[in-house]
């Protein structure tokens, strides 16, 4: 099995499916030629051509309304996003079009699409580089979001969602890209959309995260197991729809949770996670659950780590939790 | 703001319009015979019946509305030859993308009455299942889109919808229709530049009615028309007389045709004008004066395709009649039947938000079956 | 005193300001001679002048835009989006340049400027003119949202917002527009932001709502005293930054709270008050926090009065949440 | 895509520019007599020498950058002449609002080099409060505006402040830098059409540098020209040799002063072409030929404008190399400066949000404050 980096993976995903169906096209800002900014699409453009490697106009807007009627007509487009941050322009057509389009027209049209775009901080962006929008559209009924954190996800993950019937928002934490190197299969191979996986498991405190905070919350568990606390690490893999039995399982053993997620505290996705928890096992909760997050601030500059829901801020939650008394 | 040094006035209605507004049937009903698309006369005797149609359907709606048996309605008063001519110019093959004010050309593709007015009840035999407001049909099995409020939307669709249809080999071509207000939004910009760089088979149908609710077209641009707003993407771009069926058609047809042979996208500004309010909720003396809508009213383009008829001895009075007899008669069965059915069902609100139920839906549907019911008020 | 309805109480605060601050533009499609959809803005156009009362083409990006070119010189523009559902061409303008302007100018340049629109449901307005998107804004770090429910708030709460160094999305409640009359003192007033009100108190249960779900909520909580139960009942008006104080004295008094809001539930701002009333007041909740909210679909025509969170859902909700027994 | 029947090729830099680019300088040195400016000797060598400036401090950060001093750069190598001439031709009261790529005209404008370097260290004297990347400023003072990175939204503001400059009864005017790419975006489209249609006093300053990070300007659109999208919106579009640093100050300096006397925006493309990477990110060999560059370099601004002068006899290698030596040193002294400062303050972290500070940013602070610091990993 060859070892791949998360670009590496996402890139063999996308080319297993447009070798597989005609119909895959994958288009965006740079990603033809130079294989786009981070080289996700690299040597897609030399093997399947201008025609489905599509190179457009500077604007996002564009790229969806176009990806829209490709997918009306009954193609699979994947349109790239080149930051998340720059996803707004086309945030209309996302939230009142590609999210409402079966609903809308009584299920005459669907709209199935994956729109990659690589989100999150730790990689010296700035205020837009490295933003984490995915509560912006979780809230929109109709979109399903994904956000793998290690290359084998990725790739089972994203063929999955190129598959689906239904519009995919597919984030890649691009602190990861080429962080993280593992065996992945070549060829075809699905991951289920919608399910998470306990990373590792413990008893005391359930951590939950996604994409680069994985790590960190798998750090932060090995940190606090030397201080005789284990915790349960879930990774959600898909945000929407979450997959509410692991974690609802997961808590009733644990009876404690602490979520982590870089973007900004107030009404993202970790107010959503709470708020299930409480509403599905409030009289298992040994202790009030705990959100680790990114400031309500926009994203900083030279203070990005202290801005991010770090090792060092999520290790002080989990003791805190784990050995919280009422 | 100081506006006026800078905007080139569009034409007013009484002048003439320039050479470069195509237009074929003179004031006296005859046809100019450059620019006569020279259609069998029973075609265009199916045109003038389909604009007497939408027209008749229009009026009865606007009275359900004021009745309070419908919510809205949005008409085509005035608009019916651009609407109808451009309809027709499609091809069985192409693909209509709508704005919102298009029911003519739906019920031209074959839609059924029936279930165009089931829209207008949102009941359900409602084709989108009473979700959007009356005039939001989609008609996919008739190749027609799905109206959506959002204005400009539908344009960067059609661009994408249009090059598919290529990919896939056929010659399909996509017109998509939208108001000279709509040039303003995001989409047309985007729609348009990508048409020009992708060569897309689409053909932009803007209906130039003079108005977007209370802002007059001077307003929405500086530039002297809509057409031009063409040659900054590269797209060819044209005006016609939109109140002439018979140019609309020729027009609108040539660009087809282009569009099929891969000659690439065409913007046709279509000039007509809104006699009516914008929809049922908006009243236009408000913000417009009466002399403008009446000097409108005698380029109406049903009266001059009627002149036309008449001239030629194959219309008159009492066919007029009988056929709009016929309509009313059709369209109050439609009407009584749409009042007696159902509404859509309470478990239906939750399908086709995914392809599956998830499982926070199935939750919710069920509380929503479990749960107590709304008194029905509005 | 006169009285007003909500829609002629804005337009007096609005006539108020632009008297008193000649850099007081209203800018938007249909503002001017007709005065708007609704005609909030009736009559400035006549007063003011077109350079005050700015018809703009039909781009709600150009009239956001425009307007932080306006504020950016110092002016304090008031542009109206005509429906909420509209506001998305725009919202790359308000996400990341409105909300950021005085951050990322580390203070130079500041951004105030008032945002109206109307919100909300219950008008037969279907997909695209009943949504509430108040957390799409709420999330984005720099925004203050306003959403009054009654003429008297409104009118003191706009002015307070016009004369603001902040930028604020002021949503108006449209089912509310011509439904609720008061006495509304002539002339000059002001209501702090960032103050919430207890409308009715009570000791049982606290339900939170704002907007038109406030006549909901009180319309419960008076047929819920019928069987013995004490609701009190918060009307925000400030969403953000919320009157947290209110809510957690309240919650403490209570332990029993009910949120309630016309937006989907999931990723609504349901789940972020939800989220605080359990960080600040686990220990005294008696009940699972409960959220009464629109359903996670678009939304729909005919059976919007089933989609709302009217009173036959908020009435079931508070018995259940004051009668909880762990 | 079948994009080459429809898409007119831009004009390849070894055809002379058509006559409708102006320019001055010819490549002996000597100047077009129709079209000089004719600005004093001490002016045009000002220019020379900021150009020259621009050009090492981007070799320098560059530099700074391979070396992982700082964290980015985005340069201006081969646009120095547009930048600064169109810097140049704005009058003291007149206001730029900058795309990204224009530190060039910043400076020109008096910010201290300090300051700007500063920003790329992003430390406690960074104007931004080191919260924004390198390159990413502000400068009101000097009537500058603020970095943003999202393409375009600067264009839509540029227009409303232009706006409300001239309704405050100034005779001020904005111009508004944005590369070819962005007349792609939603905000040109918008910012053009309300300014054509406000009147505003705006000059749109269209860097054609040929390249949108990887994507060539002939794959940006369909039009022949990007000056010819004024077309659309009733805005006069000019198109001047941008490699010619007096051509384009004459061409923006005529639509400043026509903007001033309210006659209304301008379009200005100015063609020139991004000798580098498009940042410190970027490697342009991936995706253009090294010929197309070469013959670029032939028309290098900086050699053109040195022909002249040396022509002219006021410059000559001497005096370019105790220039370079000035600005090195200056750039030097900067850098340590810079490296030797603190960063921002964790409490700066939460300032400006809003105007104060509300309860929510005080607990987080307090937090933030209370809690542990980050491993400074990058
Ligand atoms: C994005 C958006 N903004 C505003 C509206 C409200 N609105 C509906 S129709 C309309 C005017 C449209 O005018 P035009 O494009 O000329 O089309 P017409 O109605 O004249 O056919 C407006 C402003 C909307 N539907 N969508
Ligand atoms: C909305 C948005 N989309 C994408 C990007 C990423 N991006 C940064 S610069 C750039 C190319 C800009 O090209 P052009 O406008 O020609 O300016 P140039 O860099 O050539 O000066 C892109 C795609 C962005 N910053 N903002
Ligand atoms: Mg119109
Ligand atoms: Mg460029």
């Amino acid at each position: 099995m060859p070892e791949m980096n998360l670009v590496q993976a996402i890139n063999d995903a996308l080319r297993v499916e447009m070798r597989a169906d005609p119909d895959v096209v994958v288009l965006g800002e740079d990603v033809g030629k130079v294989g786009g900014v981070f080289r996700v699409t690299q040597g897609l453009y030399d093997e399947f051509g201008e025609d489905r490697v599509i190179d457009t106009p500077l604007a996002e807007g564009g790229i969806i309304g176009t990806a829209v009627g490709m997918a009306l007509y009954g193609m699979r487009p994947v349109p790239e996003i080149q930051f998340a941050d720059f996803i707004f322009p086309a945030y209309d057509q996302i939230v009142s079009e590609v999210a409402k389009y079966r609903y809308r027209s009584g299920g005459e049209y669907t709209c199935p699409m994956v729109i990659r775009t690589p989100v999150g901080g730790g990689i010296r962006g700035g205020h837009y580089h490295s933003q984490s929008p995915e509560s912006l559209f979780i809230h929109n009924a109709g979109l399903t979001v994904v956000c793998p954190s290690n290359p084998y996800d990725a790739k089972g993950l994203l063929i999955s969602a190129i598959r689906s019937d239904d519009p995919i928002l597919f984030f890649e934490p691009k602190r990861v890209y080429r962080a993280v190197k593992m065996d992945v299969p070549e060829g075809d191979y699905t991951l289920p959309l919608g399910k998470a996986k306990v990373v590792k498991e413990g008893n005391d405190v359930t951590v939950i995260a996604w994409g680069a905070m994985l790590f960190e919350a798998l750090a932060s568990a090995e940190e606090v197991a030397a201080e005789g606390v284990s915790a349960e690490v879930i990774d959600l893999r898909t945000l929407w729809p979450v997959d509410i039995d692991t974690i609802v399982e997961s808590v009733k053993k644990t009876g404690r949770v602490v979520i982590v997620h870089e973007a900004p505290k107030t009404c993202g996705f970790g107010g959503e996670l709470l708020s299930l928890v409480v509403e599905k096992a409030f009289l298992h909760l040994e202790a009030p659950p705990v959100r680790v997050t990114g400031w309500d601030t926009p994203f900083p500059y030279t203070l990005e780590m202290e801005y991010l829901p770090l090792q060092h801020r999520i290790t002080p939650a989990l003791l805190e939790t784990a050995r919280y008394v009422p | 703001m100081q506006t006026q040094a800078q905007v080139v006035p569009i034409r007013t209605p009484d002048a003439t319009f320039a050479d470069d507004v195509l237009s074929v049937i003179e004031r006296d009903g005859s046809l100019r015979s450059e620019t006569d698309p020279k259609l069998p006369q029973e075609t265009v005797l199916r045109f003038y019946r389909a604009m007497v149609r939408t027209r008749i359907i229009d009026g009865q709606l606007e009275r359900l509305q004021r009745q309070g048996r419908i919510g809205f309605h949005i008409g085509s008063l005035g608009e019916e030859a651009c609407i109808l001519g451009s309809a027709a110019a499609m091809r069985p093959n192409d693909w209509i993308f709508p704005c919102y004010r298009e029911f003519g050309a739906l019920l031209w593709r074959g839609f059924p009455l029936q279930t165009y007015v089931d829209n207008m009840y949102g009941n359900a035999d409602d084709v989108v299942k009473g979700r959007q407001m009356p005039d939001h049909y989609t008609g996919k099995p008739y190749r027609f889109g799905s109206v959506s409020s959002p204005i400009g939307t539908q344009i960067t669709q059609a661009v994408g919808f249009g090059w598919a249809a290529r990919r896939k080999g056929t010659d399909e071509v996509v017109s998509v229709y939208f108001g000279e207000g709509a040039t303003s939004s995001n989409e047309f910009h985007t729609g348009m530049n990508f048409a020009g760089v992708m060569n897309a088979p689409v053909v932009f149908l803007c209906r130039n009615n003079r108005w977007a609710i209370s802002v007059p077209s001077e307003k929405q641009t500086g530039s002297a028309t809509f057409a031009q707003k063409g040659v900054a993407y590269g797209v060819r771009g044209v005006r016609v007389d939109g109140n002439d069926v018979l140019a609309t058609y020729k027009v609108v047809r040539e660009a087809v045709e282009r569009a099929a042979r891969g000659e690439g996208p065409t913007l046709v500004e279509m000039l007509t004008y809104r006699l009516g309010g914008h929809s049922t909720s908006d009243d236009p003396r408000a913000y417009r004066a009466q002399d403008e809508v009446e000097q409108w009213r005698r380029t109406d383009p049903i009266l001059r395709l009627r002149t036309h008829l008449e001239a030629l001895g194959v219309w008159d009075e009492s066919k007029e009649e009988a056929y709009k007899q016929e309509v009313e008669a059709e369209l109050k069965a439609c009407v009584a039947a749409a009042e007696a059915k159902a509404k859509p069902s309470l478990e239906s609100m939750f399908d086709d938000v995914f392809a599956e139920l998830p499982w926070h839906l199935k939750e919710q549907r069920e509380q929503l079956l479990g749960g107590p019911r709304a008194k029905d008020h509005h």
